[in-house]
């Protein structure tokens, strides 16, 4: 059996969303910035795309801005607005479980004189909007806390944030990239200046996002070029890409609800089926999680080894352990919630979708409880069926 | 990212096991970093006639412990002195650059499993063991003592 | 009869690159940095296209890095190589006559304190070796000239501006986007440190591109994110994209020079068609330039109505006047060769691609002289066959 | 961005031409800005009996003068000055934002012709008239009369 449970990586483009953009990418080859026939119709569907984009979280056509993806979104969102406000201050505000594409543009400002607070969360990955509130100094010209995370999937207290730094005037972006089209959003009630989103997480294409701008928000370009969005984001338009995009956001519009209250139905059984292997443990959030995300770290294994025994099982996951990432420590977002590196290691992420089925559960759980035997007996860490370091507990 | 190779001794790996009487066993690693190996090996007539590993870490800790013990079995134990992480990334088709401590690792559990052999058999250590490095301590923001 | 002669703008995806792209988006939706079995053969498959693209110029695969197209591919080299280098000065060398995604950037660069000069070109537009040699000084951190102009298709002469930059070890970048797939390129003989391209003008995908970065360049990250393309570009590959591009680049190796010779043939007989109306001239180069450009000024006439009256016979083509720029002035191109404002206004690109054919040539002819005669009868401008400024001339 | 009653009003201009015997002849604009209008106007028992004109300029310019042309036709004098730049992008459902100045273009060519009647006919000039402005300044990097 062949079971993709990697969704929060990327997910299978819809039929929906594939047809829609066909057209596009053969037949229908004009610019739109282009004034003739050809380029008029390129651009009707651009615009079409923008508001199905926008409307899915309360935001104006005009408010959405069409980018590369999330990463771009998010280096768009916080060099733009740290750029822009640095009169003000050089205070910026995040969160230590942020997605790389945040973090690393974090550091880079904090090389160009911004200062940056990271602030930590809880053992279920929740940040705490009294967190935010202290943090808050004159000089914040910037606070980014993300919806929910890729990791561990838990959801982050946005609209409470977002009154905070209404309070204080701060502008305040999330990274929705992974809950965007998966829960609702809305950009007013939570008090956004920016969103992050990105289609390839929603059943879109990959290389396509955007960010949303709230009309009247102080931002610097960040790809230049020519007049493209309005001036604000250089560069001939991805037209397939985007009418991909808009038709994503539009099968969520009509297909959301029912398909996270179906989703969260089989990540529940899910975690209730892999839980009972020893020494295993569920990461993030036990209800405030994405529909999706079924997270666990099980001990005496290692992640990788974890992902490429389920390969060879027809499953398809991933892993936030060391050797995964490719660098030496486990990522940050289970150090951040308090793992150790022994259970760190053992990190396993099956991520559903909509597409996913009752059977695909059913398999998913008995491939974890085979790999997980599979690999204890080859671990010199696995004696008398416990790990060597629950001894020293 | 990985060749077909590694791939193949990770879903299949050689001689995975324990050796109730070994004659020598040797474990290296450390479980915070990810990656333990122990090996066990079996001396008959100046060779080594059996050789079983245990592996807790990534596709390439399990795949270089895999080769290794294949390329050993069988081989004298001054021949075994000779093997190293090189010889084994070429018999893997290569191994990604942020791997290659694996190797090494498995490099340092063979060393490991032949002192234990020397030691408990009363026996001089060879000259080439006197220096074996411990892995130990290469963890947490530094090469894992990638050579 | 309807004819497509804005290969400028954007072309057709072809046939081959369209079915290269389609099991990348939708059967084939693997996450190229997962290490799973769907992961790797996506990986395989962006490896592949980057081979393909790299081998057109004489680049080694490892110094090609994907982007969104060429303007992100713009804004990397200049602002990555400026901010790499900003120790060592704060001097850049480029011309007036880039497109806005240089332009634009090289604005933000002054904003955040470096210093740019921008060379004239002469009436053909042509860059002076000479010229830049005479504006490099020991503060100089950058050389950017683009290898091929977009709206009067004058090829610039890059291997000699490569030596001197060379000689003054000064990174050297060339933005060739309109250059690449179309004319011969060698990123080791013409000195490049690093080459924009985008996919769209070869008949591939719009929404990707690449930029050429030699081993062991200078270059500060543009877009932060994951680990992907090695670190140097973040975000979740656009792999169909990729693939699409891959495709292009390759279809141009097998068929560049043939394509060429049939599309500057083309090129050769439209120009010649078009000049007899009188009061009309070639903008650019008339030899040294790119095969399927014809970019003309015709007196009397306005560059937006000949655009549109051109659209209601079928053709598609472009103009460089203020109003179809949605700018008050015509473009800085067209000002850089020095053309006064009144002629600039009739300006009018057709560009070529090799699926153009030997009829549509003839029906261009026809549709221009046709629309030169409507717009002229009823301009107020024109009177007694002449523009009403010829008689001050 | 131009909707289909302006590109409809470009491909297919009502009332181009000359008017060889016009009451009175209006032009505005400048060329080396990229538009000028000229309005020919025909007036008889106090109404435009006719009116045409040639445009030099983008898609908006013609179109505008197209549609302010069809609403003037058949209008008393005091009705044409009546005309606001604003009616004729009602007409024409909207123009872009940086199209706007086209349709004041149109206005004043309008004016200029009707200011050319009343001097030609020496009659006296209305005061709607009096103020008009001249859109022939109004170029290179100054918003052109846009109001
Ligand atoms: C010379 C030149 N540079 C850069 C670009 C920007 O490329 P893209 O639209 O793919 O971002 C273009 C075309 O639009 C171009 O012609
Ligand atoms: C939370 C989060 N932010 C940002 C990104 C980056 O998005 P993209 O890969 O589309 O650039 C991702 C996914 O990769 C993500 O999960």
């Amino acid at each position: 059996m062949f079971v993709y449970a990697d969704n929060a990586a990327t997910t299978p483009v819809s039929d929906a969303v594939f047809n829609a953009m066909l057209p596009w990418l053969h037949d229908r080859y004009g610019n739109p910035s282009a004034i003739y026939s050809v380029g008029r119709e390129a651009k009707a569907a651009v615009e079409d795309a923008r508001v199905k984009v926008a409307s899915l979280i309360g935001a104006r056509p005009e408010e959405i801005v069409f980018t590369a993806g999330g990463s771009e979104s998010d280096n768009y969102a916080l060099k733009g607005t740290a750029y822009a406000g640095r009169k003000k201050g050089r205070h910026i505000i995040s969160t230590k479980i942020e997605h790389h594409a945040m973090l690393h543009t974090l550091e880079w400002l904090e090389k160009q004189g911004f200062e940056v607070t990271l602030l930590d969360v809880d053992s279920d990955g929740l940040v705490s909007p009294d967190d935010v509130k202290r943090a808050v100094s004159d000089n914040t010209i910037l606070i980014s806390v993300m919806a929910a995370n890729n990791e561990i999937g838990t959801i982050e207290p946005i609209a409470e944030i977002g009154e905070i730094a209404a309070a204080h005037k701060i502008p305040f972006h999330t990274d929705a990239v992974q809950a965007y089209g998966h829960i609702p959003l809305n950009v007013r009630e939570m008090n956004l200046s920016t969103l992050s989103l990105s289609a390839h997480k929603l059943r879109g294409p990959k290389g396509i996002g955007a960010l949303y701008i709230k009309n009247g928000t102080h931002i610097d370009t960040f790809l230049h070029g020519g007049g493209q969005e309005r001036g604000r984001r250089g560069g001939t338009e991805n037209v397939a890409g985007i009418v991909g995009l808009g038709e994503a956001a539009y099968q969520c519009s009509l297909h959301m609800a029912e398909d996270a209250k179906r989703v969260t139905a089989l990540r529940d059984r899910l975690i209730a089926g892999i839980l009972p292997i020893p020494y295993s443990r569920l990461t993030g959030h036990p209800t405030r999680r994405l529909p999706g995300n079924a997270s666990f770290c099980i001990e005496g294994i290692e992640g990788e080894a974890i992902v490429l025994t389920l390969d060879s099982l027809g499953v398809m996951a991933s892993s936030g352990s060391a050797c995964s990432s490719g660098s030496l420590d486990p990522s940050h977002v289970l150090m951040a919630i308090g793992l150790p590196h022994v259970v760190a290691h053992g990190s396993v992420r099956l991520s559903l979708g909509p597409q996913n089925t009752d059977a695909e559960v059913d398999y998913l759980i008995s491939a974890v409880h085979k790999t997980a035997e599979d690999l204890r007996a080859k671990s010199p860490v696995w004696e008398n069926n416990a790990p060597m370091w629950a001894k020293f507990e | 990212m990985y060749s077909e190779k590694v791939l193949d001794h990770f879903t299949h790996p050689r001689n995975v096991g324990e050796i109730a009487d070994a004659d020598g066993v040797g474990t290296v690693g450390n479980p915070r970093c990810g990656d333990i190996m122990r090996f066990y090996i079996k001396v008959e007539d100046g060779r080594i006639s059996d050789i079983t590993f245990k592996t807790f870490g990534c596709g390439a800790a399990v795949a270089t412990s895999s080769m290794a013990t294949e390329l050993i079995r069988g081989k004298t134990l001054d021949e075994a002195l000779q093997l190293t992480n090189k010889t084994v990334i070429e018999a893997l088709e290569g191994l990604p650059p942020q791997k290659i401590h694996c190797s090494v690792l498995a490099e340092e559990a063979l060393r490991a499993a032949l002192v234990d052999y020397y030691t408990k058999h009363n026996l001089p250590l060879p000259k080439e063991l006197e220096t074996t490095a411990s892995c130990d301590v290469c963890c947490r923001n530094e090469p894992r003592c990638d050579k």
